[in-house]
């Protein structure tokens, strides 16, 4: 209860104090929390923190359509501030323009987030919790180990009921692309469900291989409940050990996977003969 | 930069899933999930994301229109309402009032359609009103309230979380209802046995446990086996049937002629494979059935859905918390347009017309005398249009498109002496209207929706209708003044108000209880926190009535000049007439074009190739379409979507009318398929 | 795709004798003179599988391989040149460290990562290209077929 | 794409090397059924000097747009086919050639069924590409025929030297008054053993009265724009703003001697100098030294700068025998690691180095030599790695011979020249194949800019680069058209779909070639490509999220089309 208040407060001062001259948080008039830009100190009674929301594209778009001094406040979560963070490197937003007022989430938030980093830089409100490792989940267990084939059916039997509702696409915080490759008859068959599932999943997932921040914004917009925020565990983790490198916590590193490897050398696998090449052709 | 969210419910099926719209001056920019929604839980299917889409539409009627010649002429409002009033009263009085009829819509709201089912009865004193039901869950309201007492889905959408065994019949929830099918698959993945009966091999089906392909129009023999089976194996419920139905007799010795081999025969699926299901289906600790259109549009859809309170019945899973029948309502607010009154034949809570007491009920609440005689439905006044007929009046529907046999509806519109359209857009049934008045859409009124799980729910206005178009309940208090009614509402608050006070079943319903959640009638006082299931301990009506299910397969089957049967129906990138979803751009690109789904083995026969123009022929008419070949059709069947004006499957499909309920057989005519 | 579902019964695949299908991206550089020269020693290779030339291997985005792979394709190999000797100032770097990036994704979803090699420098050096494309069909050979991807759910979707 | 394309198609038997396993007839039955096919026909060759002519004449009559041509493989007959289509004015993007020799008929000659089936796939295959191809537009540009030359090294001055001779004006910048580089700090020149002024002079002269010549002293460079064919720079003199426009750059900016400070006790005791500050006193001439320790390899070879500045050896050989030449008692010993000495040259004077009597001892990494003495210099402590004893010798003068390391302002000018660094920071160039070029068309490096090399070296490297640059600007007009292909073939550039652009800078991050910019466009950013630049690489194409950058001739429709028929 008390991090509400502490959040009102903090969103008063920044408005009294004319830093901010907007603060986007969730608003509950009459028991419906919706999404809300507290402009002067007065509305500020009525801001709340649950449930999780994702403002990173209502921000992008709220700087976007207002005037060029408007310097815009938001209340949000580690991921969502990471996604922030994802947006101005690809520049759809303007560092200057906003402030982040950041806050750490609870253990039983983590949890059901999967999130290895449930804060942001840095916490204004609420205590640090340690993050969770999705590998350690079991549900998660089910669907990233195993053997391959066991994998494939456990994953064709998820994505085969996919109803094709672009949830995942539009709730995720940093696809901003119009068109989508999605939309493209060219990559994604168009007007059949369960969508093109392979590219449509894939080509989904792996756009934003170097970009998610694993906010599970995807999972939890799946009306058919697809743990769509598992295909980017790998990614993830692949990117951390060759580079030690996660998508929105450092603003000012672009993705290794831009540069060459002069710049940012990753391991290369040699195969005797066989130069240069990135996998094992057998065992034997 | 004011940034607002406003919290309403979607447009469009009956799952009534909860959209924040986003405003940006007064326009509707973006639609977001509500995560607090009980049922969407902030998830939305493709439509749901499109919402706003329609909105804005250039195409929005902005000015009532009169038709002068052939051409459309702006004319003022007074002048229309006056002209629409004058023309009404001539007409009632020179030809009777049964010369009258209204079409009210299952798109708008409860208040909306209460208003309009007031006005023209207390208004003309007929009760020629009715509504789209007829054409979906007409046979589900007749059937349903006959055998059990009350029409509506028994159970909550949630409810399927727990149930043993879910079986569907004729429903592509994945396409139709996806957020319903959500609820489902989760059911299915805490251990319920999906079984899904279906002549195509939808996605659905695709993830079932258990798919029946039968052939279109088998339900009855399927069921009846199944049935059959379950009494050899005395599997039946005998408690149950004992304490809590009647007329178990008829049904047994209607069983008798259908040995499983008999109906496996008929419906096309193995003995074996009957067996079991039924079996599992008898089993199952809670058993839940989810059934569409693809049991009520037949000729025999009423007895269709008696076949499946049987079932039901004949189990013992109906009346709990997991287990019950669920009808999955098309529209947005079929379900209400049904509760209050939308129906020719009972005033609002299905209270009869032709009992006295009700009458006499009504008059004195209305103040105006009534009549006793059941109206005309959909089907007929279309039918009977410039005979019996004189005067239409049209609130929000396209039965040019929804309603089967185009050709002769084409040919009854013009008959009318006089035809008022009230709608957003110039549809095309507005075309053929004297008289056009301009609509507002879901995100420019105040009022209430009721769901497919009969919870009522608050929609808000988020911007005002385009020009000088006027959202519904105004029109209709401007026009029932006109008549002389006491229609000087304010607020649809009121009206829900006074709808309370005349139907029991919502008596304890008031715009300050709904809150985000809403309430599910019955809500018979206003303590009353709403109803999860119904039939709990003792049917609406009493006991259980087990009525005897006539089959009659379908009217036309297939031939050698029409060797395919056609079924139509609906996909996921688009609703209904496609009058909303054809405007709004993001889903109009995921399908642009009409097709007609057919099998490999038959397009090798054919020699069709995916993506060839074709024509597609009935005995009705032909439509130009192109041809998508998937394995999902069984051979000999095709399906047809009907949300294409262009290629508009209902000028093929047959005007075979069900005796009792009155839909026509949408899901069975017998077809031709050449390439052009 | 009234063709590609023929395929599925008694088309290409049983014709080809069920050779797996191959979808090579080459670069102009390297892979396709190590093709060049593989074929004018007559290497004798499996039928199954087709080149796509390419300037350079740095233009081949990762949708289009799994685009390969969503329709039924079994196996897609993208050659470049040398990492330290592109023709377009270690453009290939790039695609090495992007594409690299696919096989969790494949693992994840079970696509096995056999099924995709990613090698760089096999120029002139036709008993390279020959000598790769052998063992990659070796390496797809032990594996079980795509069918959970390609059967059960492409062929139902009319897929390849 | 249009639908109404029309696509005449030529099938080669090759003598009956691709028929006797491929049945073209059949395959001719089929392909004519398509109704994008204008006519297809088979021939016994296409690459015969009159098949040609009679191939180019066939298709001017036939008016079709689009060629498919089943042949062999680019590498055999395929490009000489392409080249001579070019020349008769039939552009290459129109043009395809499937390889069913190599690639299909030769491989597969086993199994003929599958390779048919293969032969009919690739045709597919290139059929729907070349319904999809797009053609990018070309842009023209005379280049300027004036050339920058940054540095008056001896590489410079002899690339501006030749350049002259060849009529082109240069204008060569200097951060020295006056030219020669590094020279102008020598006695001698190692291996030729003959004095610095009378080997430059020749050079010196040419360069300094040449009208064609414009040498600015003491010049800053400010900035640069456009790319090759047209450079505008700006460089300052004094506090006056001088432009040029040039149709190419050759970067000589020469190298910088490493001060070895903390080093072998180098500044702390007199008696430790550089092998630059030697050069010094043998021009000034005060030389007196009878015990004298070279030390090779100082700062360089070690973790931090892992690389041999190579001309070290030569100049410390160089020193000795000076050393010697003056007095012949001198006890001299070098130090090293490994003598570099390559090259027949190198080696004799080596050779002819030990034969003068002086010594050479090794040591290695691990324990390097140290210097004896506190205040004032005693000798050396080493340990020969050769021996494994470690002994001191005596010495009165210890010279740490001076690497090159790159030169301070080596890192701006890249930067104004958008050029890319090797992690030593000499300049990159493209490739094993193209040592003198820069990452950027039209942009030259040589000399020890590019890598440490000795003043003969970087004269003949200045000569090479003056070549390469008039070979690019002696065209008329330069086309986009990216690296030349095999035998030149024109290839595609990027283009951006500025609608599409979302602005999120993957293809400004990934272009290997600094092509791709971000411009501010109401709001938002757009990307845009200079087609001069961009080499059509496509590394753009891959990383940009929603497709909206495309190389024309090879766009995702195309890919897309292959993908599609790769298996029909």
């Amino acid at each position: 209860m008390s991090i509400v208040n502490d959040a009102r407060a903090i969103v008063k001062k920044l408005l009294e104090e004319k830093q901010l001259d907007g603060v986007l948080g969730l608003s509950c008039k009459h028991d419906e929390p919706v999404p809300f830009v507290f402009e002067s100190p007065e509305e500020v009674d009525s801001l709340v923190l649950e449930p999780k929301w994702l403002f990173a594209k209502l921000a992008m778009n709220i700087v976007r359509t207002s005037p060029a001094d408007f310097r815009l406040g938001i209340v949000c979560r580690g991921c969502d501030e990471r996604a922030l963070i994802e947006l101005i490197k690809r520049n759809q937003l303007d560092e200057k323009r906003i402030h982040v007022i950041g806050m750490a989430c609870s253990r039983e938030q983590a949890e059901a987030c999967l999130c290895t980093r449930p804060y942001p830089a840095i916490p204004h409100l609420g205590e640090k919790v340690q993050g969770v490792d999705p590998r350690e989940e079991e549900t998660a267990k089910a669907f990233l180990e195993g053997e391959t084939i066991d994998r494939m059916q456990r994953w064709t039997k998820e994505l085969a009921r996919c109803i094709k509702c672009y949830g995942c696409r539009n709730s995720c915080p940093i696809c901003v692309c119009v068109p989508c490759k999605l939309e493209d008859d060219l990559w994604v068959r168009r007007g059949e469900i369960p969508a093109d599932m392979v590219s449509y999943h894939l080509i989904r997932a792996f756009h934003l291989s170097d970009t998610c921040v694993a906010c599970g914004g995807c999972t939890d917009a799946c009306p058919v409940g697809i743990p769509l925020m598992l295909l980017q565990i790998a990614m993830r983790e692949s990117l951390a050990k060759e580079y030690e490198y996660e998508a929105g916590t450092d603003p000012g590193r672009l993705s290794p996977v831009l540069s060459d490897l002069f710049v940012e050398p990753c391991e290369v696998y040699e195969e005797p003969g066989w130069p240069d090449s990135f996998k094992v052709s057998d065992e034997t | 930069m004011k940034l607002e969210f406003v919290k309403t419910i979607c447009p469009y099926c009956g799952t009534g899933c909860g959209l924040l719209l986003q405003v940006r001056d007064s326009r509707v920019v973006t639609t977001l999930p509500d995560k607090k929604h009980p049922v969407a839980k902030g998830t939305l299917c493709i439509k749901g994301w499109a919402a706003h889409e329609f909105i804005h539409h250039p195409d929005r009627l902005t000015q009532p229109m009169l038709k002068k010649g052939d051409i459309f002429q702006p004319i003022p409002w007074d002048e229309a309402i006056g002209l629409a009033a004058t023309k009404f009263k001539e007409t009632a009085e020179k030809y009777g009032p049964d010369a009258v009829a209204g079409l009210s819509s299952a798109k708008c709201t409860n208040e909306d359609n209460y208003l309009f089912q007031k006005l023209i009865r207390a208004g003309f004193m007929t009760n020629n009103v009715d509504h789209c039901a007829r054409l979906c869950h007409g046979p589900t309201a007749a059937a349903m309230s006959q055998a059990l007492g009350s029409g509506a889905m028994t159970n909550s959408i949630t409810d399927f979380v727990g149930a043993d065994c879910i079986m569907m019949f004729g429903s592509n929830a994945a396409e139709t209802h996806p957020i319903i099918m959500g609820e489902i698959y989760k059911g299915k993945d805490q251990g319920a046995t999906l079984i899904v009966v279906d002549p195509r091999r939808t996605e659905v089906a695709r993830n079932a446990d258990i798919h029946l392909q039968i052939r279109p129009g088998s339900d009855i023999p399927l069921i009846g086996g199944m049935m059959r089976h379950i009494l050899d194996n005395k599997l039946e419920a005998k408690e149950f049937i004992k304490e809590r139905t009647e007329d178990f007799a008829e049904l047994k010795n209607f069983l008798k002629e259908w040995s499983v081999r008999k109906a496996s025969e008929e419906c096309g699926i193995s003995p074996d494979q009957l067996r079991q299901v039924a079996q599992i289906y008898a089993r199952a600790g809670e058993a839940m059935i989810v059934f569409c259109m693809g049991i009520t549009q037949h000729a025999c859809g009423t007895a269709n859905v008696f076949a499946i309170c049987n079932l039901a019945m004949l189990c013992g899973h109906v009346g709990s918390a997991h287990s019950g029948i669920c009808p999955l309502r098309g529209q947005n607010n079929v379900q209400g347009a049904c509760d209050v009154g939308a129906l020719p034949n009972v005033y609002p809570g299905y209270q009869s017309v032709a009992d006295l007491v009700m009458k006499d009920k009504f008059e004195r609440a209305w103040g105006r005398p009534l009549s006793d005689k059941p109206g005309m439905t959909v089907t007929e006044i279309i039918s009977s249009s410039g005979t019996g007929i004189r005067a239409l009046y049209i609130m929000a529907e396209n039965p040019l498109l929804s309603d089967p046999n185009q050709n002769h509806v084409i040919e009854s519109l013009p008959k009318l002496d006089f035809l008022v359209v009230q709608d957003i857009f110039l549809t095309e049934t507005a075309r053929f209207a004297d008289l056009v008045l301009p609509g507002s859409c879901f995100a420019e009124k105040t009022g209430t929706f009721t769901n497919t799980e009969r919870r009522i729910q608050l929609l808000h206005k988020v911007v005002d209708p385009p020009g000088d178009a006027k959202d519904d309940f105004t029109i209709l208090c401007m026009l029932g003044r006109a008549l002389g009614l006491d229609y000087d509402y304010t607020d649809p608050a009121q009206v829900m108000d006074e709808m309370a006070e005349v139907t029991p079943i919502m008596a304890g319903v008031h715009f300050n209880r709904l809150g985000s959640a809403g309430l599910q009638w019955p809500c018979p006082a206003d303590d009353h926190p709403g109803t999860r299931f119904l039939h709990a301990g003792k049917f609406t009506r009493g006991k259980g009535l087990f009525v005897v299910p006539g089959y009659t397969p379908p009217k036309e089957m297939p031939d050698k000049d029409y060797p395919f049967t056609l079924i139509t129906g609906r996909m996921f990138s688009h609703y209904h007439t496609g009058t909303m979803t054809r405007r709004s751009s993001f889903l109009n690109r995921e399908v642009d074009k009409a097709f007609v789904e057919i099998n490999p083995d038959d397009a090798d026969a054919h020699g069709i190739q995916d993506g060839d123009k074709v024509r597609l022929s009935t005995r009705r008419g032909s439509i130009s379409t192109t041809a998508r070949i998937t394995p999902r059709m069984n051979r000999g069947a095709i399906f047809a979507p009907f949300h294409f004006s262009e290629a508009p499957a209902n000028a093929l499909t047959i005007e075979e009318l069900d005796p009792i309920s009155k839909i026509p057989e949408f899901k069975a005519c017998a077809a031709s398929l050449v390439k052009e | 795709m009234m063709k590609d579902l023929k395929q599925d019964s008694n088309g290409v695949k049983s014709e080809a004798g069920n050779t797996p299908r191959v979808i090579v991206f080459a670069c102009k550089w390297c892979g396709l003179i190590g093709a060049d020269a593989a074929g004018r020693k007559h290497a004798q290779l499996p039928a199954g599988f087709r080149v796509i030339p390419v300037e350079c291997a740095s233009r081949i985005e990762a949708d289009a391989v799994i685009r390969a792979f969503s329709s039924g394709i079994d196996g897609v190999i993208v050659l470049g040149c040398h990492l330290g000797g592109c023709r377009f100032n270690a453009a290939n770097h790039r695609t090495a460290k992007k594409l690299k990036l696919l096989y969790p994704l494949l693992e994840t979803v079970g696509i096995d990562s056999k099924r995709f090699l990613l090698s760089f420098g096999t120029a002139h050096e036709h008993h390279q290209f020959e000598d790769l494309i052998n063992r990659f069909y070796q390496g797809l050979q032990r594996l079980a077929p795509m069918d959970a991807w390609s059967g059960s759910y492409l062929s139902e979707m009319g897929q390849r | 794409m249009a639908a109404d394309i029309k696509i005449g198609c030529f099938l080669c038997r090759c003598y009956g090397e691709v028929s006797r396993v491929i049945d073209l007839d059949e395959l001719q039955q089929e392909i004519i059924r398509f109704p994008w096919v204008a006519f297809c026909e088979i021939w016994d060759s296409l690459c015969l000097l009159e098949n040609i002519d009679e191939l180019t004449q066939k298709i001017s009559e036939s008016g079709t747009d689009r060629i498919l041509l089943a042949a062999c493989s680019p590498l055999a007959r395929g490009d000489v086919i392409l080249h001579a289509l070019e020349r008769h004015g039939i552009n290459q993007a129109s043009v395809e050639l499937v390889d069913i020799r190599e690639g299909c008929a030769w491989i597969h000659d086993n199994q003929p069924k599958e390779a048919m089936c293969k032969a009919r796939d690739l045709i597919n295959m290139g059929l729907s590409a070349l319904k999809q191809r797009e053609v990018s537009e070309n842009q023209i540009i005379v280049p300027k025929r004036e050339v920058l030359i940054i540095g008056a090294g001896p590489a410079g001055m002899s690339a501006a030297v030749s350049l002259a001779r060849l009529g082109f004006a240069v204008h060569v910048l200097d951060r020295a008054r006056n030219p020669g580089g590094l020279l102008n700090l020598l006695k001698r020149i190692a291996p030729e053993d003959i004095g610095a002024e009378e080997d430059l002079h020749g050079l010196h002269k040419a360069f300094t009265n040449n009208a064609l010549v414009y040498y600015h002293p003491g010049a800053r460079l400010i900035s640069s724009n456009g790319s090759v064919g047209d450079f505008a720079v700006e460089f300052k003199t004094g506090d006056n703003l001088h432009s040029v426009r040039v149709g190419a750059v050759i970067i000589a900016s020469g190298a910088r001697v490493m001060f070895a400070k903390g080093l072998y006790r180098y500044t702390e005791l007199d008696g430790v100098v550089s092998g630059i500050e030697l050069e010094r006193r043998f021009l000034s001439g005060d030389v007196r030294a009878d015990n004298v320790v070279f030390i090779q390899c100082v700062g360089v070879r070690d973790v931090n700068s892992p690389y041999c500045s190579t001309i070290c050896c030569p100049v410390s050989l160089k020193h000795a025998r000076q050393l010697k030449d003056l007095n012949p008692q001198a006890e001299i010993t070098i130090l090293h690691r490994d003598i570099m000495c390559p090259g027949n040259i190198l080696e004799a004077y080596y050779r002819d180095t030990m034969q003068d009597g002086v010594k050479f001892v090794r040591f290695d990494l691990n324990n390097p030599p140290s210097i004896v003495g506190d205040e004032r210099l005693e000798g050396v402590n080493v340990f020969e790695s050769v021996t494994g004893i470690s002994r001191t010798i005596r010495a009165d003068l210890v010279v740490l011979s001076s690497a090159l390391v790159p030169h301070d302002d080596a890192a701006r000018i890249a930067e104004i020249f958008d050029l890319a660094l090797d992690p030593l920071g000499f300049y990159q160039v493209r490739t094993l194949m193209h040592p003198l070029e820069t990452t950027r068309n039209g942009i030259f490096v040589c000399g020890s800019a590019r890598w440490p090399v000795l003043a003969r070296t970087a004269i003949v490297q200045g000569e090479a680069v003056a070549m390469k640059a008039f070979a690019l600007l002696s065209q008329d007009s330069l086309a986009a058209s990216g690296m030349s292909q095999f035998r030149d073939r024109k290839i595609a550039h990027a283009i951006v779909d500025r609608d599409a652009c979302t602005g999120c800078g993957n293809c400004v991050a990934i272009c290997p070639y600094v092509a791709c910019a971000l411009e501010p466009e109401n709001g938002a950013f757009k990307s845009r490509v200079n087609i001069m630049r961009c080499t059509g690489c496509g590394s753009c194409v891959a990383v940009c999220p929603n497709g909206s950058i495309q190389l024309p001739e090879q766009n995702a429709r195309v890919i897309g089309a292959m993908l599609k028929n790769a298996f029909s």
